[in-house]
């Protein structure tokens, strides 16, 4: 008990290891366990592909039109939807948020999250199709003339992701947003700031690191969507996202060499703008959202 | 200037824009479950706009056809377990990672990104054959651990943000009066972080309903979930009458609708912190 | 352009009223304020002095009653049109900006020009002595500097109308001197008005106009600084500005400006009536200050109990046959458990109607 | 001779084929028969594509819980292919009937696909065939040119489902080289010219291919198309459910050929011999002709027996009643005298649906 | 069990420092605490007080030295293990929890029994003077009632050593007398240690055993508040201290106990030499209430540019010809733009050596 300078915990702890970062042991360890061994197996599998070279399945990939033109398509489709999807959330999160009652608003517009893709494939294909009530009522309000067709195509997969991407995001954004501390408006309205500044300047910042995760989140489901592509998309064409290739490779080729590189092209590329995300986020504030005091 | 309205109109047209949006949302919504709602009780519909007449037939062939008794208790044993048990081990680790800056914390997060970007056709069944080789395949257990693969890394990125918007020294007052971590958690942070807490295990719970892939390739004749017989009614081969898809699909909806109907019974998505402060912002 | 922003002669408070729920925090203000007047609210804690401010601010809306600037009601319009500037108890700095970024928001909310900024949050900056700390966020800052930063952010923007609410109260003696020197020169070089919320009667007294003193959500005086000081219109507001010595007695004599009260036995207090005294139960207020040792016979007879050294005289605490305690001064140290008489001038007894039991 | 197994098994019978709906019965009668053998019979329905990867985790861990498999020709030959299944002939053709005995003559045809390593149990010719609405349609076309011209007169009023994923689908497109008179209808590459071409310029007509078979019956149901590619199953069970009105008519192209299809039974390896004598013994059991009358069912696999000498006389009151009311007499005469051939063997198929959308799902060129 | 949980005799801290990244808040600070002690923190915004209590309470770890509690070294003890009190500078409360329960929790954390809980918890209310309000939330309630909220939950679970961040900040004046009584009184009732950091110069005096005063993360002083107020060994602690007058001058006679400067041309001041004065330049300075009108002819001639009432006296602001500020008092009113000469005690004068320039 001579010394007088900081101890073995303390120097590791001022390096942020103490029994605090433990706590990601457990969780660090039960992904190991269940999920290392099968990834890097299903890793070393994308590299024996049937032809017998390492590369091959890669190489194929990228050769064929037919698979590699389906990164282009999802990213096609799941960029945009989970942007609107944040779009709508945030104003409606604001919304809600200053709401009294706004127990059973949030219970609406979650509840599309329980309808699970098929019950909203089933729905569109229904609503929206040619008899369904939508068509219909378009036409006997005499805003066109025929029925529109949303179903089986860009469009009716984009919605159906809209629709079920959309609680998942709200339900984030809103109790993000409810965690900013109030006061903080009001300094900013004392200040002169106008509801559109008030937004910008505090709230946006503040809430960027939730709304990145947010993004990534929805847009890594809507990038492998697969039932609804499959189901009110025209999956032989447009709606030919690449978890499609990846299916027919593994659940109809029956080629699980090839399905695993194209999941693994899959996972590469949310990757890639998973990380963008992340790493944009490390750049702006991430700290308590209240007010400051002491 | 002198205004003399409460609220000038841009902000009053943004505030009609925005709830037009959301009725329309709304609506149309409404319209499809609707849709869905009444096919499945429909003897026939074909080209109107309501059906023929009603039945329940295609609920109770359901159930009999895939034994939902079963299959819904089945259901419920594994989102109950993967939702506690990805929460116990997710939010301690989100916590980790938003209050430590430690040595191999980046690779931390790729370790826990990676289930959630690798779609499970690559490591599904590997992970299924290790499950059966340490014999809980087939078993509930076995559901239940594959469920977790996807699911705690959710909550633990779900979680960082909402842990790092506290403050900190909330939880300094709980330790110097006495709490440990473990009570910190239980008396502190959980109340705190219980909107977020609940969005998370309530996104994981309907992830866990939907999930088909691991769920099937570890399932065994009696851990099937709802999920693997609404596949069935979709994607088997042969014919198939429309409306007992809609019952199926309505089953699952009511399913989940039920968990998410008791937890938000129970706790309000909007912080308390906001809460308590509510009448003092406008 | 905000309502505030232009030169305005007087803000009205008509009879304003807020509610939490069941609670009332203010129950019906009326208050005028002048252009360039400084105003310091001074009451209890939980009197509603926050509320008050938040409602003139617009943070809250009123549940009764109106705010007049000149012609214009105010409490129906929008904090940011409001247009005036306000120091939050609590802060309400913005965490992810720098102090040099809290401070020029106002600014740029106002669209002044980018390099203007700069000057006119450099020059704040160094009033409130932060120059070493500019770049710091707010989570690294000592709540001393905080509560600096919460000021400079309101008064850049140089406001017509100023809110503080307890600006000082985390500074140190020094610096808070300095710093009610800079507000008040401020006020001054601007012509602006302001609200000032203080507990500190000393700042209250050296700072403002005029006082106005809340208790439980309504005004109990409005005056001079010299007038509350000397002459509380009620007991509770001599007991809030330091008539911390309340010994009740009876009325025996009446002379015009003056009034004798027995006090238990022996003793007599001779004082000014306040408050409408005429007879009967009476209570008498002095402060500490005011009460020494005597050796008249008419003094309050008192065992010392504790006497504590304050700079060039003592404080002490003795307590009377009737077991009440009395705060008095002494210039010279008496020993404890002496027993000693307590008396005070005249001018500096206020003798107030005691309750009728 | 098939040995009592030493005390009751417990079998789990998975079906990937919607199968179930006309055998469960005759098995469940099995359980019933033969208690000492049996004394529990679970079942399981799944979707096809995902069980070979289930089977392949269970043998890699050596603990396969699914006893036996009620497939179509799909994942019985992913099954062959990736080595799923035990050989059941000849190792165990002793204790099965004489197949090419008491199988229908395109049966045991099919039974070949199997390459011993299934057992087939309900058979029907299948198609192609094309139903339509006749209140819509007035001018029947009669052969494939017919058929063309009506499409491009009727452009989205034709429709048939991404053959991968649609039985009607992939007959279809396996029954036009017989129909055009290609080079070589079990060669989807290099045999099937005229096909494609026809294919793809049908195809200008159409909007888009249905993920499955339901949507363009749903469709032909609400009147948002006319004309839609069918089986005999396809045409009678959904009428049965109400999802396409009774009123459909069926007609056929000048010059088809029926393409059979088949459901097998398969035993996964690594099943213990003990039950695979009870699996076998139920193979029996269902392939006799009292068991084999069931399959008739509400007309979903119609006719669907796939042994001799049984007629729909000897089904279930119920299952005469369904196909007395929406079967089609002419079915009897078409099976009777149009030729019927085999689909193509699995590779080629999976050949020919990765064609199929290159070339024409995704509409390449165009 | 946790360490403080038992009585100690001593804390120590042996060369406590404390770095933010390359900002040093605290330079080495050795302070050794006996057990009953109340020791005041002192020093100006910023100087790291609240850093130190921080590091004592272990919610900061030390980057160099450590704190010993008798022969324990508790400086890598986990927060919760060490048992002490604290109130936080930004109160700190449980924002989800309602008064009982928020002051409770110490309790409850260490298992006493629900009933007993209970009956604590009221009692401290009780002594805040928060009965109303118990079961609000934080969130509902005033500054000044939540900083009461922090204190009960500091006292009410009666720890070994209570660590207070200006706890009385946000308190009126009458509310800060009877809460420091209370705090007096808990300190002595328990037999705790108390270490107590206020900006409240009086409050210190008034309170504590000792006073501890920092500068720059540095300590400068430690002493009885006598001796800190009457003998500030450095010039920067005099200045904190309230020695508002700071007067150069330079040595022309000495004499034992006392030196005399001259100032300026005419003036000269006699006072106490600090700091190891000798000769050459020096600072002499003076409380402003030390500083009056005489008629002494070697009193500092200065005009009186304003004069406040404040209570009994007279407060001013006179400017000499070398245009220095002095603060002065008065007991007469002195008129604006009138020249006085300005003399003091000279045992209330202190004269330091002064920069050498
Ligand atoms: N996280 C941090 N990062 C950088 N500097 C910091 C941080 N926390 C505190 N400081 C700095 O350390 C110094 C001491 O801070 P501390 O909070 O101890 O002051 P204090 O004495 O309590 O002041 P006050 O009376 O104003 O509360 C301040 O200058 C402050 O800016
Ligand atoms: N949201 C609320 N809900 C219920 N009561 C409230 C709420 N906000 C304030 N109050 C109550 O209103 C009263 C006045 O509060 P206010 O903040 O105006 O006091 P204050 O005069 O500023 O006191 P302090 O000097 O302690 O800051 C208090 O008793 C407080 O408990
Ligand atoms: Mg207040
Ligand atoms: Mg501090």
């Amino acid at each position: 008990m001579t010394d007088r300078g900081p101890t073995l915990t303390q120097r590791l702890r001022a390096r942020g290891l103490d029994g605090v970062t433990l706590l990601v042991l457990p969780c660090v360890l039960a992904i190991i366990a269940l999920f290392i061994y099968p990834f890097l197996y299903g890793l070393w599998l994308s590299f024996q592909p049937k032809d017998g070279t390492t590369m091959g399945n890669y190489d194929r990939f990228f050769r064929e039109p037919f698979l590699y033109k389906t990164i282009w398509t999802t990213l096609k489709i799941s960029i945009p939807v989970t942007i609107l999807n944040l779009l709508l959330a945030v104003p409606i999160a604001f919304r809600v948020r200053l709401m009294k009652h706004q127990r059973l608003l949030t219970t609406i517009l979650v509840l599309p999250i329980t309808l699970g893709t098929v019950l909203v494939a089933e729905g569109m294909l229904f609503y929206f199709g040619p008899q369904g009530w939508f068509s219909r009522t378009v036409m006997a309000l005499g805003l066109m003339d025929h029925a529109p067709s949303i179903t089986h195509g860009y469009w009716g997969v984009f919605l159906s992701l809209l629709i079920t991407g959309f609680p998942f995001t709200f339900l984030l954004t809103l109790s993000y947003v409810t965690g900013i501390e109030p006061a903080l408006e009001q300094a900013a309205a004392t200040l002169g700031a106008g509801p559109a500044a008030r937004f910008r300047e505090i709230f946006l910042p503040l809430l960027l690191p939730g709304l990145a995760i947010t993004f990534c989140l929805s847009f890594v489901q809507a990038y492998s969507v697969l039932p609804s592509a499959i189901l009110v998309g025209d999956p032989a064409n447009t709606t030919r996202v690449i978890s499609i290739a990846a299916y027919q490779a593994a659940f109809e080729d029956y080629d699980y060499s090839l399905a695993s590189a194209i999941a693994m092209i899959m996972g590469a590329v949310q990757l890639v703008v998973v990380a963008a995300i992340l790493g944009a986020r490390t750049l702006v504030y991430r700290g308590p959202v209240a007010a400051a005091k002491g | 200037m002198r205004a003399s309205s409460r609220t000038p109109l841009t902000t009053r047209l943004w505030a009609f824009g925005v709830w037009s949006v959301v009725i329309f949302f709304v609506l149309n919504l409404l319209g499809l479950i609707g849709s869905v709602v009444t096919s499945s009780f429909a003897t026939r519909w074909l080209g109107t706009w309501f059906p023929a007449g009603f039945t329940w037939k295609w609920y109770f062939a359901a159930w009999d056809e895939f034994q939902l008794g079963d299959v819904l208790w089945v259901t419920f044993e594994v989102v109950g377990w993967v939702v506690v048990i990805s929460g116990l081990l997710g939010v301690p680790a989100a916590y980790a990672l938003a209050r430590r800056e430690f040595p191999g914390k980046r690779f931390v997060v790729l370790l826990l990104l990676l289930p959630l970007l690798v779609p499970s056709v690559t490591y599904g069944i590997p992970l299924a054959t290790v499950l059966y080789k340490v014999g809980f395949g087939g078993s509930l257990v076995g559901v239940i651990l594959a469920n977790l693969v996807p699911t705690v890394p959710f909550v633990v990125l779900v979680m960082i943000p909402f842990i790092e918007q506290i403050d900190p020294r909330i939880e300094s007052a709980a330790r110097v009066f006495g709490a440990n971590t473990f009570k910190v958690f239980v008396y502190v942070l959980v109340p705190i972080l219980m909107p977020g807490v609940l969005a998370a295990l309530l996104l994981v719970l309907v992830r866990t309903i939907a999930m088909f892939e691991l769920t099937f390739l570890v399932a065994g004749p009696g851990s099937q979930t709802l999920v693997v017989a609404l596949y069935y009614a979709v994607f088997a081969a042969g014919v198939r009458a429309v409306q007992s898809i809609d019952a199926m699909a309505v089953v699952y909806m009511v399913t989940t609708l039920i968990w998410l109907i008791i937890a938000l019974r129970f706790v309000n998505p909007t912080q308390i912190v906001a809460r308590a402060k509510r009448d003092t912002s406008h | 352009m905000t309502v505030g922003s232009t030169k305005f002669e007087t803000l009205r408070l008509e009879g304003v009223k807020r509610d939490f729920g069941t609670f009332n925090a203010l129950r019906g203000l009326d208050l005028t304020i002048a252009r360039g007047e400084f105003v310091a609210l001074l009451g209890p804690s939980g009197c509603g002095k926050t509320t008050a401010l938040n409602c003139i601010a617009g943070l809250l809306d009123v549940t009764g009653g109106r705010i007049m600037l000149d012609d214009t009601r105010i409490d129906t319009i929008r904090t940011e049109e409001r247009g005036f500037g306000m120091v939050f108890q609590n802060y309400a700095l913005f965490p992810h900006m720098t102090v040099r970024r809290n401070v020029g928001f106002g600014l740029k909310m106002r669209g002044v020009p980018r390099a203007e900024i700069d000057r006119r949050v450099e020059q704040v900056i160094a009033t409130v002595r932060l120059q070493g700390q500019a770049d710091k966020l707010p989570g690294q800052l000592s709540g001393g500097q905080q509560q600096r930063v919460a000021i400079a952010r309101a008064i850049v923007i140089e406001p017509p109308l100023v809110l503080m609410d307890e600006p000082l109260s985390n500074l140190d003696a020094k610096l808070r001197l300095e710093m009610r020197g800079e507000i008040r020169r401020i006020h001054q070089s601007l012509g602006s008005t302001t609200i000032y919320v203080t507990h500190d009667q000393e700042e209250a007294l050296s700072l403002a106009d005029r006082i106005v003193v809340l208790r439980d959500g309504a005004i109990r005086q409005v005056g001079r600084p010299d007038e509350l000081y000397a002459a509380p219109a009620h007991l509770d507001v001599a007991d809030f500005m330091g008539y911390r010595n309340r010994i009740p007695g009876r009325v025996t004599a009446q002379d015009g400006g003056r009034v004798t009260i027995s006090v238990g036995e022996t003793a007599a207090l001779i004082g000014r009536p306040c408050d409408g005294l005429v007879d009967g139960p009476a209570i008498a207020m002095i402060r500490p200050d005011d009460l020494e040792p005597t050796d008249a016979a008419i003094g309050i007879p008192a065992t010392v109990e504790t006497i504590e050294y304050r700079g060039r005289e003592f404080h002490g605490l003795a307590r009377t046959i009737a077991n009440q305690e009395l705060h008095f001064r002494s210039s010279v140290s008496v020993g404890r458990g002496e027993t000693i008489r307590l008396g005070a001038d005249p001018a500096r007894v206020l003798i107030y109607p005691g309750a009728t039991p | 001779a098939l040995a009592k197994p030493a005390a009751p098994v417990t079998l789990n019978i998975v079906d990937v084929a919607g199968n179930l709906a006309l055998t469960q019965k005759a098995i469940d009668n099995y359980r019933k028969a033969k208690p000492e053998w049996v004394s529990k019979i679970t079942f399981s329905k799944a979707p096809a594509p995902e069980l070979p990867g289930k089977l392949k985790a269970q043998q890699d861990a050596d603990r396969v819980d699914i006893d036996m498999v009620l497939t179509g020709t799909d994942v019985l030959s992913a099954g062959v292919d990736q080595k799923l299944w035990q050989e059941l002939i000849p190792a165990h053709a002793g204790d099965l009937p004489k197949l090419q005995d008491v199988f229908l003559e395109p049966a045991w045809r099919m039974q070949a696909l199997a390459q011993g390593q299934g057992v087939v149990v309900t058979y029907y010719p299948s198609g192609p065939l094309i139903e339509y609405a006749p209140e819509r349609v007035k001018s029947v076309p009669k052969n494939a040119a017919e058929l063309l011209a009506w499409a491009k007169a009727n452009p989205k009023r034709f429709m048939y489902a991404r053959p991968a994923n649609s039985g009607p689908g992939r007959t279809f497109i396996m029954g036009l080289p017989h129909i055009l008179g290609d080079k070589d209808p079990q060669d989807p590459i290099n045999g099937w010219a005229k096909t494609w071409d026809y294919l793809r310029e049908l195809g200008e007509t159409i909007d888009n291919y249905p993920a499955g078979t339901t949507p363009t019956m749903k469709a032909l149901g609400e009147g948002s198309c006319d004309m839609i590619a069918t089986t005999t199953g396809w045409d009678i069970n959904p009428r049965v459910l109400g999802v396409v009105p009774k009123s459909a008519e069926i007609f056929s192209l000048a010059g088809f050929k029926w393409v059979a299809d088949a459901h097998y039974m398969c035993i996964p390896k690594g099943v213990k011999a003990d039950k695979v004598a009870v699996l076998l013994d139920l193979m029996n059991h269902l392939l006799s002709p009292e068991q084999q009358a069931y399959t008739y069912d509400e007309g979903y696999f119609y006719p669907g027996p796939a042994v001799k000498g049984v007629t729909l006389k000897m089904a279930p009151a119920d299952s005469q009643a369904a196909i007395a009311e929406y079967g089609r007499p002419i079915y009897e005469k078409l099976i009777a005298e149009t030729p019927i051939e085999l689909p193509l063997p699995a590779d080629k198929l999976v050949q020919a649906f990765r064609r199929w959308d290159e070339e024409i799902g995704s509409r390449k060129g165009k």
